[in-house]
């Protein structure tokens, strides 16, 4: 993927920056898993989210920095929030007890029903690539009401099969999260550099309801690892409006 | 109790061969000086408890001290993989190491188990996961009032348990704040603990939020001004997001960490 | 939301007959304001839920609100017998009360357990004692990891929880300090949470062990300065302890807590 | 019970909480209950045990008033605290965990095997009397490693047998703490206003090892509601020394 379209207006990590912070609404508590994520909680916060609350595995709840946190404990985090707790605590009393609206994550592969591996690539005990893991996924992606996932659109990421489920989204689709007695509804939708990807309705595949500017679905297809499903009404991403553009340019301009 | 040690007669007194250590600290406050004292003192075979290893660990893993890591995180944060353990773990160098993840929250309750003294903890976690297909320590455990299916995980308690904190006062009472982690869990679940502490006052002043452990709940105390670099400790010092960026060609590289680690072991080539 | 209403809205809109409801405080900022209001407002069938009832309970069982008692110590500290509560158990009156009696210990598992969203909690408690032969809400549950057995509670979740803090900024987030209690359980276990408070302030101090809990996660706040009286707000207020004293001979006698009740309704005699 | 002994030199209650006071070691750990229990474990931080630490359910740890604290949730002792928690954890990671050396109780009722009743008197259901119940007592007796009881001494108070088991001394003897898994050793000591009862090293009965001056055996024996054993080496305990009146009457003057 080119990192540059539109003439050098903004490139197409902004473009999935600024689409990703349009998912959160105002008002809303919302988990935020570090990087990609949180540039996206944040600008939301600064835009059309002002009464976001944002709440880090780190333990700080209601935090506003003024610049991107460098990690999940970046001294701003813990500086600028509300209330701050132990980690136990926070992933006890507020984020399994179901006090989330939303839980903000990345990923490193994803497949059609949105579950996600940050865990191996390959057979578990020889892996060709060891990931991360888990750290707090699992259970931000099982216990809030509802999940937005946000990773850059590649075949390498975006894949047939997954080799480790390390947070589930749909499982196997329809119905699966209310066997396994699931609270969160899971995934409501998935932003990538390209376009915008929502869990149908009844068989909770996703599908692509909305491309960004300048992308077609030919090009999202051919980074996508398996057959993928398109929206009837399929729709075009607004651009990053001048505004969002320099917010976001702010936020990491002071990091 | 609270004992006032040196770092290295500490880690003498309290961390053997084949034990199971945790160093913890949630991005925040992580024992760096605590973990080279470690690798040099050349301890081998140890089990390693930590929620997210950063380079603490994989300095650990890549100077032969591991035998085995227990684990939610295993990344440079921001910077990307620990090459260090990815090597221990795809090409066993320098040696093999047993792996046993975990998500952030069943480590957080393995550690409230821990320091609350009971065997196991509760959570709702791991669910449609592969983690239960790989990590043994995770089972299933029905609320005998609903019949809800719940999951449970064993308690940890390390041999020894290693934490940073900003303060600790002359009676050996310890202070930290800022992001505090399960630095509280660690000390309680651990059999022994080591306290190292940026500095020596009077007197605590008001700190919201800030933690106090007793001295008597802690082994020693060792003075290590800037121990947790290039973590940080909060009101005495930043994070070094470039030694973070830094670590990643060191540790990609077996003659590059080679050459790091005779600077901490003294033994520079 | 952290929505500013009086106590007599914030009580009516919240409490109702028949519903779990929980006035927490563990002998400090015990919430007695908002217990009178709830006797003011003549609710009945009440299960009422505290680890130490205190006075506040004895009020309104003598009052009728109760049907249902979750405690764990039932007596006027430093003083002698809850007589309301004595009379209920022992006389039935003014109505039959059930009891579902615990220790301390039990109740504040219960308490995480519901602040943690998990149906029971685990704790190494009434082995041996006649507790659970009177109590159904204790069960036997086994390790999965070393088959040892340990004690299970039931989560409570109150239909409101209540309690009283120092202060609430203009947001709506509260604040308190000094001993803790279960104040931070009680308000998350609950359905819904009313927050009485000293005054409002525009920003919080810092604080060594204060507790704030944001805005979002309490329902209503209401000032009532004093609203602890006769227990005590840390840094606002002494403990009466002369009132404590002046409860006994009150409380044992029909009349005189008729008469009492009467100056709380407003219908004195 | 007279309250006056010894041409009025001191009381009994006050041999009571000396004697009782006497029991805890310098340097321990205890987990100190409300009333008597409190009196005589601040005497001891102020006479022979200045290291003691002592714990209030109250979430208090290492605190050191300077009056005795008229109830478990007085001011005093959470602002002379070395560290205050909630009340979840001070019962699940300070006393659950196994960290307190010793347990102060009081108590209503107890029997030769030094279990205790605070619950009711007669049946659970028509009790003749309600008392306040459990508290933190049950698990004070269970897992710290020894406990320390001290109540006034009388035939209601001494009895045959306990309408309710509130809290576990020795159970029914020798090794039944043990059978049932309880981690802590049980009772080493009752003190009331007449004596010194200790369990018998092999049956755990509660044996009379030491009396207060002034009070025979058959003073014990006429307030004890049990056939009450007595050990060979009977000991008379040494009177309050006048450092130990002292200190205990400005205490209570402070108060």
């Amino acid at each position: 993927m080119s990192s540059c379209r539109q003439n050098g207006q903004w490139t197409s990590d902004e473009m999935m920056a600024v689409a990703a912070a349009r998912e959160l609404g105002d008002g809303v508590v919302c988990f935020v898993g570090i990087g990609l994520p949180s540039t996206a909680a944040n600008l939301a916060r600064r835009m059309h989210a002002p009464n976001a609350v944002l709440i880090y595995e780190s333990g700080c709840i209601g935090s506003r920095p003024d610049r991107l946190p460098a990690s999940i404990g970046d001294g701003v985090l813990s500086e600028t929030a509300v209330a701050n707790v132990g980690v136990v605590e926070i992933f006890s009393y507020w984020l399994q007890a179901g006090r989330i609206d939303v839980g903000f994550l990345g990923a490193a592969q994803i497949d059609r029903f949105a579950n996600i591996n940050t865990t191996v690539i390959g057979a578990y005990d020889t892996p060709s690539v060891r990931l991360p893991g888990a750290g707090g996924a699992p259970e931000i992606a099982a216990n809030c009401g509802e999940v937005i996932i946000t990773l850059p659109h590649s075949r390498r990421a975006f894949v047939e099969e997954l080799d480790f489920v390390t947070s589930l989204g749909h499982g196997t689709g329809s119905g699966h999260r209310e066997q396994l007695g699931l609270r969160g509804r899971g995934p409501s939708a998935v932003i990538s550099d390209l376009c915008v990807l929502r869990p149908d309705p009844v068989t909770k595949e996703l599908t692509l309801t909305s491309v960004h500017p300048g992308v077609s679905v030919d090009d999202v297809r051919s980074a996508t690892g398996w057959e993928l499903a398109v929206a009837e009404d399929l729709g075009t991403t607004p651009p990053p409006a001048s505004e969002e553009l320099a917010e976001l340019r702010e936020l990491k301009a002071a990091s | 109790m609270g004992e006032f040690l040196s770092l290295r007669e500490a880690v003498a007194r309290y961390v053997e061969d084949g034990q199971t250590v945790a160093l913890e600290g949630f991005t925040h406050l992580i024992p760096f000086a605590a973990g080279h004292e470690i690798i040099r003192q050349g301890r081998r075979d140890l089990t390693v408890v930590r929620l997210t290893p950063d380079l603490i660990y994989d300095q650990l893993i890549g100077a032969g001290c591991v035998r085995k890591l227990i684990f939610g995180w295993g990344g440079n944060p921001g910077v990307g993989s620990l090459h260090r353990m990815r090597d221990a773990v795809e090409n066993q160098h320098p040696c093999p190491i047993e792996v046993e993840e975990h998500s952030h929250a069943g480590l957080a309750e393995r550690w409230r188990a821990g320091a609350a003294g009971l065997p196991f903890g509760v959570l709702r976690g791991y669910v449609g996961t592969s983690l239960a297909d790989h990590t043994k320590t995770i089972a299933s455990i029905s609320c005998p009032f609903t019949g809800e299916e719940l999951t449970a995980v064993p308690a940890i308690h390390p041999d020894v348990g290693i934490i940073h904190a900003q303060q600790a006062d002359r009676d050996g009472n310890v202070m930290y704040w800022g992001i505090t982690g399960v630095q509280k869990e660690c000390v309680l679940a651990s059999r022994h603990s080591i306290v190292t502490v940026e500095e020596v006052v009077d007197e605590f002043a008001v700190r919201t939020g800030g933690v106090v452990l007793p001295a008597w709940a802690v082994d020693a105390v060792a003075v290590v001004p800037g121990g947790p670099h290039p973590s940080y400790a909060h009101d005495y010092s930043d994070r070094d997001n470039d030694f973070y960026a830094s670590w990643d060609p060191i540790a990609r590289n077996r003659d590059a960490f080679a050459n790091w680690l005779a600077g901490v072991t003294g033994e520079a080539s």
